[in-house]
């Protein structure tokens, strides 16, 4: 069924992706291979491959984006495939010709086909023709037309990126006064992280969801869709919770976004996984949807997909990248949610957070999936994305998936780094999120001044504290714990370090 | 012992501790609650109908708790950020997180308000401005666009406006 | 549609068990009570539930199975059902009638049809009845009588107990000589576990295989199937690997096993959940099937069900006992298997290992499930029984879920009390198992002489064991790595421990 | 340094570490392999093609090191079980694990060969019979059925069988 050779996989990539692909690379026989830069070369990618080779420094450009590098990495080890994951070099159609100029399978979809869906001004253009609904918009940036354009649409309107995606390089602009600004920003946040400037301007929905559609491709002309991803909880335009189905969405709007999907795929002959985003938008007239962007990627909410429909989507990836034929998609099951966890203070704007992580505790159980890189030691730096780890819960209905995930965040604890997670209890818990009342705008809706004082959990915080200071809780106590092997509790009992409550010295 | 989360300062006794009953003042406040430890170094702590799952760490620099999935950081009080200064709520602008500096918008000299950009970083491919947290006179601009910057770097030195002693010492007493 | 007030749960149980109810219970917005002896106060259930209760010391029968104190914490924490889990308990009428009498629901079948089925003289005349085929056997143990049946059947013979299950009170006896011993060794392992020593005696079938079906009954007289598990691989007639769906099982004896399973249940008029066991004989004449024993309560290995069936079990247990109706089951899907993560020496005839746990790596990815109580610090005594985790993957197919297996087990590492992990990792790669060549004397037939002279490993091991009297592995260096938060590799690095290469020293 | 694990004894030597490559010297064979730590306190060594996962943990009586999901103890060979004496594999039979003495099937002064059941003990509700290592003499029996026994305690004190020092020193020899 394979027509050419696949044993060997370089998974160009770090952190709880590259660790999943390598997962199911193992599980299908092959032969795996990491690639790290200097800080990262104690990560648990590295451990999880059965070869590993460093690619450079810690800035992406000069490791994870260095294309050279990788290449000579796969030739090195034999690699006879490259799976990208998603960001870094995912969607750069260079690296994919790159690799395909050297004789080794890409695991994605085809450089031009790429290049087409990854410019953002030409996938508008695909999707006009392919008679799928665009958000109004003009395709520069040029601040007179731009000017133009606001005056005729009225604010607030939306600054792209025309490559990329993630939310990079994107800025909306409530007034006249931030435009120049906001180009200015998008532009250079855009060229720092796609090395493309590039940047255009459309209207922006005022409260709209974010529905996007998985779909599939092979090189037989083969195109299927698994169903579609409610991603509208978001914070900078950047997901933070996804769940399928998505909740409420009307059956007749569903079969229009799949065969919308559908149709943008062939237009382009695409191959391999990819991602149709929309945005949903809800009047008296009901249901409207538009064009929003293709991600020519494996997308980081996979898994609510992959646990639905029973697959497993890098699988799938490496089966088409063989030349294989793809089979008609099982039936969906179920309810999934994901929680991305990630290190941010949400207290403060979800500005990034680095830190070492010196204690974890990872969630379990029925219906709970957890992939994560992280362990105990692991370093965050500043370097990378922030993600974590990625929450996954699936249950019967929604209800079930949504309980889940309260209890599986509850059992969650990482220090050292903070993170979203606490954050992210209360989006599930809140009213809003069991009504599934999403859109884009959810947070600034419903958490705004999170968190709200609650004064139980500042005593037990304060106690804590107090507790650690005196040795009493935490790694100090484990480890009493832990070096006494004689199983006495009063002998691990830390609390004798309480007596006389000594004070917390600075070393 | 005080301490210190942000801007908050807080002080904490553990007033006693028999069996798993745990007495603690809080702020001034007697709160007493039930105390279980577990196998894995947490503890699981009660305050009336409410349940938390306690963790902790300590670090060179602060102690780090977490509360279920909640965390948070403490630094003892006199060791925290510099005490405000003549109307200063600090006497530096720091950085946050290692990062890059992007955008220096502000000069030696210069008189800026609360809340004013004046410096912009890159950490993690997000763009973060530094605002003042009060109005305060630019004394040194220790960095400029492009340099390299690790977590603690003090990127501007502040001082206080000369013409506001009156309203400072408000400030101080507040 | 619940006919009756559920909304206190205490979980009658410990470890992985203790803990899956609570998650389930919890999800569904339950109180949960924890009950605990002595030196689980520590436990990872404790800390799971919302309150928990001291009932007695270690042993189980002044503990787990002290019926007075598990009811008087139920009264005291206003807990208005009881789940049993499985073992202790759970299978004992005088304590479901107990719990009826204090006006508690008790999450399992009715005391009567427990009574019935726990009765394994009483369950043989059951099915008979019901025209489920048995092993051919006598209902006693009388030696003179046992004697005579073994010399018109033939040896092996097998003595089994006429209360209880998993394999204690049991012995296979190869010869005359052994009879007497077998006798009383299973009679007094029978009185030891279940407070009875009566024990029978029935033909041993040489190499068959253990097929079981699961199965609920609900109050309205409804009664379902989910599919079968295929639990041939044991030791000691205890499971330690399970499946489902049975490889290679005919469709009509699949049927007729969940028919005959199902007339089981009616002919007894059993509610909640429960497991008919049957053993499955394969000659010239095709599949011959003959029950075995119903086992009147949740079973260890009910995930790999769940996972096929996309439900959650315990969460139809807490259904049925509030008198909902049942649902039609979904359709399965894929295939599970599911290993036993033992407190055992695997080399030394699964002797039961104790200690405490102190380094863990717990598996994750796709596919993956670990039900398991163990946390850093964890006691492994020798109190209870020693099954501190399972492992449960899911596939599209056998294969896939067996690959995932592999690759899980890989991943663990738990270091402080000998495990089966290394042992099944070997099961699970061995040829016999990927050709699902299934029998209960997979262990004999295929393991004997476990584990295989592996040079490369011993050395590794060995090097492993200098390094770590080095403080160059293991949680000296972690801690190292932990209390430093520079997080320059250098720094971090344990190496310099190394210089000198200082002998390790005891204490 | 010389370790044991079971009855088997090993010796091994780190000969060297340069960056990522280890020599170290087992059983007398010179072992070259490449290391590379994990953040987790974790290492994989790669010996040839194969690639292993080290974990290891020091306890006060042992030394424990996983390999994979395979974990091995060991305690250096100078403290392990007593030396064979006069034959004897070992001079008692300690409880491989806590638990209770169910049956004592020797009294003392009784000759026993090496395999014959000596005591029953259950733990976990199993039974498990301990077996003489080599043929002996029961110089004490220790326990009485209803004990209950901790990991260690000493059940049977075994002694050399008087009339066959010759094929002791043999044995001793082997």
């Amino acid at each position: 069924m394979a027509v050419r050779k696949l044993k060997v996989l370089l998974v160009a990539n770090r952190g709880e992706i590259a660790l999943r692909i390598i997962r199911t690379a193992r599980a299908m026989g092959l032969r795996t291979v990491a690639v790290y830069s200097e800080p990262d070369a104690n990560s648990a990618h590295v451990a999880a491959a059965d070869d590993a080779r460093l690619i450079g420094p810690a800035e992406a450009a000069k490791s994870y984006l260095n294309i050279a590098a990788i290449i000579e990495a796969a030739r090195e080890t034999g690699a006879d495939a490259i799976h990208p994951g998603y960001g870094f070099l995912s969607e750069r159609p260079d690296f994919a010709r790159a690799v395909d100029a050297s004789g080794i399978i890409f695991v994605g979809p085809r450089a031009a086909a790429m290049a087409q869906l990854g410019d953002k001004v030409a996938a508008r253009k695909l999707a006009i023709a392919a008679g799928v609904p665009v958000v109004p918009g003009i395709e520069t940036a040029e601040p007179a037309a731009a000017r133009a354009f606001a005056a005729r649409e009225g604010y607030p309107i939306l600054v792209k990126a025309a490559a990329g995606g993630g939310g990079r390089g994107m800025r909306v602009v409530e007034a006249e006064a931030g435009l120049d600004a906001a180009l200015e920003a998008a532009s250079r946040e855009a060229l720092a992280a796609f090395g493309d400037g590039r940047v255009f301007v459309e209207k922006y929905l005022a409260r709209p969801r974010h529905i996007e559609v998985q779909f599939l491709g092979d090189e037989h002309g083969t195109v299927i869709t698994m169903g579609e991803r409610d991603c509208s909880i978001q914070r900078r335009h950047q997901k933070i919770v996804e769940e399928s189905p998505a909740p409420g969405l009307g059956a007749a709007t569903r079969d229009a976004m799949l065969a919308a999907a559908t149709r943008l795929a062939q237009a382009v002959g695409y191959t391999n996984a990819g991602t149709a985003e929309f945005l949903l938008d809800r009047d008296q007239a009901g249901e409207k949807f538009y064009f929003l962007e293709v991600n020519a990627r494996l997308q980081v909410e996979h898994p609510i997909t992959e646990i639905r429909f029973g697959c497993d989507l890098v699988a799938e990836q490496i089966k088409i990248a063989r030349g294989e034929k793809l089979a008609a998609p099982g039936v969906p099951r179920g309810h999934a949610i994901e929680c991305r966890i990630n290190a941010e203070d949400a207290a403060a704007g979800f500005r990034p957070a680095t830190g070492s992580v010196l204690e974890l505790r990872v969630p379990a159980g029925p219906g709970v999936r957890f992939d994560s890189y992280l362990t105990r030691g692991s370093e965050v730096g500043a370097f990378y994305d922030g993600l974590l780890g990625k929450l996954i819960t699936h249950g019967a209905d929604r209800e079930q998936a949504r309980a889940r995930m309260l209890g599986a965040l509850d059992e969650i604890a990482i220090l050292g780094v903070t993170t979203t997670a606490g954050f992210l209890r209360d989006v599930i818990a809140s009213e809003a999120f069991a009504d599934a009342d999403l859109s884009t705008r959810f947070i600034e809706e419903h958490c705004s001044g999170w968190p709200s004082e609650d004064r139980a959990m500042s005593e037990a915080a304060l106690i804590a504290a107090a507790l650690t200071a005196a040795g009493a809780l935490g790694a100090g106590s484990g480890q009493r714990a832990i070096s006494n092997s004689s199983g006495e509790t009063t002998d691990r009992s830390p609390w004798r370090a309480l007596r006389g409550f000594e004070l917390w010295r600075r070393p | 012992m005080k301490l210190k989360s942000g801007a908050r300062e807080y002080e904490v006794e553990i007033v006693s501790r028999d069996g798993r009953t745990l007495r603690a003042r809080v702020d001034g406040r007697e709160v007493s609650a039930t105390i279980e430890e577990l196998g894995d170094a947490s503890a699981i702590l009660s305050i009336g109908e409410r349940r938390f799952r306690l963790l902790g760490a300590r670090r060179k620099d602060a102690i780090l708790v977490a509360v279920g999935p909640r965390t948070f950081d403490f630094v003892p009080a006199e060791s925290g950020a510099r005490r405000a200064r003549g109307g200063l709520a600090a006497s530096e602008v720091t950085a946050p997180m290692p990062g890059k500096v992007l955008k220096v918008l502000v000069k030696d000299g210069d008189r800026v308000s609360a809340g004013q950009p004046l410096v912009v970083i890159e950490a993690m491919k997000m763009e973060t401005a530094l605002a003042a947290e009060s109005d305060a006179m630019i004394k040194r601009v220790r960095v400029a666009p492009g340099d390299n910057i690790d977590h603690g770097a003090v990127l501007v030195e502040l001082s206080p406006v000369p013409d506001s002693s009156a309203n400072q010492s408000e400030r101080g007493a507040r």
